[in-house]
């Protein structure tokens, strides 16, 4: 049978108008837009595919991180950085106009709920090998042992505009009364975005700035070392650039802490048809006479990975 | 609109308009299904398949052009016997046909492939992909020499009862030359065109974008090379053909069957709109209406 | 920026800067000295030139496409000794090097326009349009065919001192081969791509939108199509090659340098923005200068 | 010598500042556009070639009438119709917005003070003949005699939006005090724009519509009918689609009045460098083993031509 998890079922196509479009940094917007059946349907790391023309100027849609949605008032936001034509584009449009976009796409977070009991959330890392099952990373967890998510600290780790999936995750923990950090490292002090909005939530927020402009001086890794962690067991859920991911990921497997990794590549589809968006997973089967990885799609087997999951030196 | 006809005929495979899918576009047809009725669609062209899976290439595979992509997926897929055992029957759910591209390494491999597919349950006809390089022939592709084009339609041919439609190489001097050839070999329809060959260069690190280095190029910026090659062929051959490149709406789908094409497919579009398959049909509908045609089959040819 | 040598070599032609301007779209120079300082360019190709005069073809001879254009001039121009007489007194009082685009119908068309322009005062080098109909092979292109494409490069070598420039045609299967044809047979630079054969239909009168049916497709779209052919070719040969190819701006020179090209013809651009070849010139030197590059010539093939 | 006439010598290339835009009917706009150096240079009917995008889409530039210069203010008008891609997009800039425009381009209408004296401003009838001289034609009057301003009825002839180039030299021969007659049509009253601005000027507005929504029900050509011309020999200046530039030129050279049309031709340059946009003109060379027409380029060689120099069957 085709893998079903590898089809976005939920997903649907809306017309989108902006309700508000704002910078807040210089070249780092939020865009809200009303879409309300897509808003109903979200889960927190999940993306969206935006269509900023209609025209062949950009011709394919970007995809970009669901930021926050609500499905009572029917929106969703969006954070971005524009980076090239496509994000250029989208920033001059103005409240009114409107855009066509697809989504929910992909697998989002790992979600508390999915941490306790059921023995279908657990999984060995002898599992690890199991090829058919292991795509689609956030449904089970890498650890020897179940674990419940009192037992959790989750730790938000984000490298820049990779700040963008968390809110709506953070304020799942926040539901849960949890304590949270969040871990932001950025170049300057200026490409700081919605760091209050997570202390709102009660987050622990420490920064890291590469300028030494705010926080820390040097990366978001500096964050990582010598973390107090009391006696729970780290949740480290990283958004970023992927030499910051593979540093974080390696800093969390060294430790035994859990990771997950929200992973980009260049798309076209967004549902898993087209297969530019590969990334190299882990299949365990080596031993079996099996190269030991395979090309999984990062659109609806991702975005979100276990980091070890993912092959990083490949 | 009730009176319209939109039925044609490809080669044998009876369709119940002209809109298909171009393959690699359109995964294995159910990702497309929270957007779009699949019953709807004329067939669908599923993902090129091979005798064995295949990882493809590395990343990055693909990288957009102006009014074009650049893609170099390099055959990722399952495998023929893990597309017939997990992807096609739900296809067979869906009431419409389901055409299979087939690609392979040597003339033998696309026999093979060709009898296995011949038995599959649900398989309506073969798009035989001659973009392919040939191991055998020091990677020549088979697409660009008339010879070797016409060894794989024949060992297709003569392995299948199923309508075999040829897809051919845009990147060739004379594609009435091509076409020619593989109809004398017994292709029942040709489908054109496959994606130029280009690449891209990233300017900051000094290197080609695609990890491959080439990339075909598809969108609408290819569409006039497809549709003057569409219009030589429909002018050297005798067969029908299922035309596509670019077409982005009802109106371009139009200008392809009025080139020649019986029939065409969506590809590098349902990226940019996961409804395009079927917005496409519904203007080719209202274009029909509109200049009173009754009978799609009338706009065939008709700008010769 | 002062330190920046922008000086390259095309095949014995010496140029103060990469940028040259692509035949056919910067008509005689002149018609674009109301927005630009012609002292600046490192070349002026001009239109295609003939023995005879000729009119061309009838209308519509362009169409607008995706990130791209159709053109089917059919080479109007007033002939060689129009050419001598009229045009190139004025061309002389620039400080740039003049390149003489020939077209011909026969392979001693060639001979002779080359004898002839050889002894014109002004022409520095001559570029070679092998896509032109060979009336006695019945209207096949010399630029599709090596043997036919060697034959014009040795009459125009023979009949002439200056550089000879061949421009070779994308619509061919193997692009390299007819490189090193070309090459064995005496060009001292390749320039491409030519443009890729296309067409475009009008709906509404469900006819051809070019009066010659089929025209040529330029700009942006066949950028990627280009930059494949200029990297082939950097690797099959060993001559310099003058690339263009939808070129728009600085970036995309320098893409086409890395690519393998010494210097870059602007084309369509021309027309999108008057003042584009030394805008294009201006982008060059930005880039050189932010990356460090000391120069252009460390560019040419770095993408290899 | 390569001809100068062809050559646009007093064309800029200006960034020109979006002062108004304005929907006069449906589909009918008037853009108003700064730009001072280009305004000091037109001559009534010249046009302008406006890029409306700075991307891809459209790629080329488009060809548009002076439809008002004020070399004073600096300003340049353009009368257009929405007619696809690029001036759909055209009509959607706002004001403050700007647009990389070029000109003037062409060589636009006779003027009454190229009518009068002078004899190089003379032409008879059996110099259609020279070839060399003939193209470019605003400069030569194609009459057995000469003809001073004074004794002439200007005539302006428009076809729908045929009318945008046509307010200049109504200027032009108001400021000479000449009564002068604007026939023109249009398929219904609501495509009519601009008609009051003739009107008070003190040009005699004659209009036809084809479906009688307004004037006289027909074609323009009805209105040329039965026209009164006193003792004046009418000079018609044409704009419009191509059949109706034929109907009139032949109505014109029936009664042996004085003509010149307006050519449309697809462009890409209009600098006379590409040669897409040619018409064909008459040479006279059939006597002397000639083919008795030659390819002329609208843009530079026109857009004005004498309708004795068109080859209207061709
Ligand atoms: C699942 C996912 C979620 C994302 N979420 C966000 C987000 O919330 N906020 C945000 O600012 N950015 C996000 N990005 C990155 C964003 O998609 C790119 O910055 C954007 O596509 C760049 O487009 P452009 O036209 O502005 O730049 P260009 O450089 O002009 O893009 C050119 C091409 O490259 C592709 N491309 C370039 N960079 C990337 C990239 N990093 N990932 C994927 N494709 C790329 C584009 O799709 C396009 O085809 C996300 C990417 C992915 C894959
Ligand atoms: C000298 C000249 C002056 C003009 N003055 C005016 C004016 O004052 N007001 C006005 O509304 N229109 C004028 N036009 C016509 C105007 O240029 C076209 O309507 C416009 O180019 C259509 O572009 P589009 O993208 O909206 O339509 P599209 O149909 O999408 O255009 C597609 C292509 O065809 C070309 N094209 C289409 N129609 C014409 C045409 N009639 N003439 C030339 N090229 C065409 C365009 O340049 C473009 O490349 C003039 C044309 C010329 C040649
Ligand atoms: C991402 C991608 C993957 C493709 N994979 C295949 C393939 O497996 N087999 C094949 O015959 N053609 C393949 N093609 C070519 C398309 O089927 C089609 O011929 C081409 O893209 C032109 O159509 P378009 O411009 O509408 O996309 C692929 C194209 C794209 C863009
Ligand atoms: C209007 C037009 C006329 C052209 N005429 C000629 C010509 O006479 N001779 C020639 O070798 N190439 C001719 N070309 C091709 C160009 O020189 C160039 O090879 C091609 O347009 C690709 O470059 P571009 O995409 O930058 O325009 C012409 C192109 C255009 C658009
Ligand atoms: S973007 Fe198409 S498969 Fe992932
Ligand atoms: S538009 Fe280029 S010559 Fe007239």
């Amino acid at each position: 049978m085709q893998k079903t998890s590898s089809i976005n079922s939920s997903a649907v196509l809306a017309d989108a108008a902006i309700l508000s479009q704002e910078e807040l940094k210089p070249g780092f917007f939020r865009l809200v837009l009303s879409a309300p059946e897509l808003a109903r349907r979200c889960q927190p790391g999940q993306f969206v595919q935006v269509r900023v023309s209609d025209g062949v100027a950009p011709l394919l849609p970007r995809p970009i991180s669901i930021h926050g949605f609500d499905g009572e008032q029917g929106t969703l936001s969006l954070l971005y950085h524009v980076a090239g034509q496509g994000t250029g584009k989208l920033s001059r449009l103005a409240v009114g106009e409107s855009l066509k976009i697809w989504g929910p796409l992909g697998n989002g977070w790992i979600m508390p709920e999915n941490l306790t009991g059921g023995s279908k959330n657990l999984v060995s890392d002898s599992e690890v090998s199991d090829s058919q099952n292991f795509v689609g990373g956030s449904e089970k967890i890498p650890t020897d042992a179940p674990v419940d998510a009192d037992k959790i600290l989750p730790l938000f780790v984000a490298g820049g505009i990779g700040v963008a999936p968390l809110p709506p995750l953070a304020k799942a923990w926040r539901d849960l009364g949890a304590e949270a950090i969040l871990l932001y490292g950025a170049r300057s002090a200026d490409q700081i975005v919605t760091a209050d909005e997570f202390t709102a939530m009660g987050v622990d927020v420490r920064i890291a700035t590469e300028d030494g402009s705010e926080g820390v001086t040097g990366r978001v890794t500096e964050l990582l070392k010598d973390l107090n962690t009391g006696d729970k067991l780290p949740l480290l859920y990283v958004c970023g650039p992927k030499p910051m991911l593979k540093a974080v990921a390696q800093l969390a497997d060294d430790q035994g802490w859990l990771c997950q990794v929200s992973l980009e590549e260049r798309m076209c589809c967004g549902l898993g048809a087209c297969l530019s968006c590969v990334c190299k997973t882990k299949t365990g089967d080596e031993k079996v006479g099996g190269k030991g990885w395979t090309h999984a799609k990062v659109c609806t087997d991702g975005p979100v990975f276990w980091s070890r999951e993912v092959v990083w030196n490949g | 609109m009730g009176n319209l006809n939109l039925q044609v005929n490809l080669g044998g495979l009876a369709m119940k308009n002209p809109v298909t899918t171009a393959s690699g576009t359109f995964g294995f047809g159910l990702e497309f299904a929270p957007f779009i009725d699949l019953n709807r669609l004329g067939a669908i062209v599923v993902k090129g398949t091979t005798l064995e899976p295949r990882e493809g290439n590395p990343t990055p595979r693909m990288a957009e052009t102006p009014a074009g992509m650049l893609n170099a997926i390099g055959l990722q897929n399952p495998g023929v016997e893990a597309f017939i055992r997990d992807y096609l029957p739900p296809l067979r759910q869906i009431d419409t046909p389901v055409i299979v591209n087939l690609s392979g390494n040597s003339v033998e491999d696309y026999g093979r492939l060709a009898s296995i597919l011949d038995g599959a349950d649900g398989v309506a006809a073969l798009e035989v992909n001659i973009s392919c390089p040939n191991v055998k022939q020091g990677g020549i592709q088979f697409g660009t020499l008339p010879a070797s084009a016409a060894a794989v339609t024949r060992a297709v041919r003569e392995n299948t009862q199923k309508p075999v439609i040829v897809k051919l190489s845009p990147n060739v001097t004379d594609i009435t030359e091509m076409a020619r050839a593989v109809v004398d070999a017994g292709a029942d329809a040709l489908a054109l065109i496959n994606t130029l060959l280009g690449m891209d260069i990233d300017i900051r690190t000094r290197r080609p974008v695609l990890a491959n280095i080439f990339g075909g190029l598809s969108g609408p910026a290819v569409k006039p090379v497809a549709l003057r090659m569409i219009y030589q062929v429909y002018k050297a051959v005798n067969v029908p053909i299922l035309g596509m490149g670019g077409i982005m709406n009802g109106q371009d789908a139009i200008a392809f069957m009025l080139a020649g094409a019986t029939a065409i497919a969506v590809g590098t579009a349902n990226f940019t709109n996961p409804r395009a398959t079927l917005d496409i049909l519904d203007g080719i509908e209202e274009y029909c209406d509109r200049e009173g045609v009754r009978d799609v089959n009338e706009l065939i040819g008709a700008a010769h």
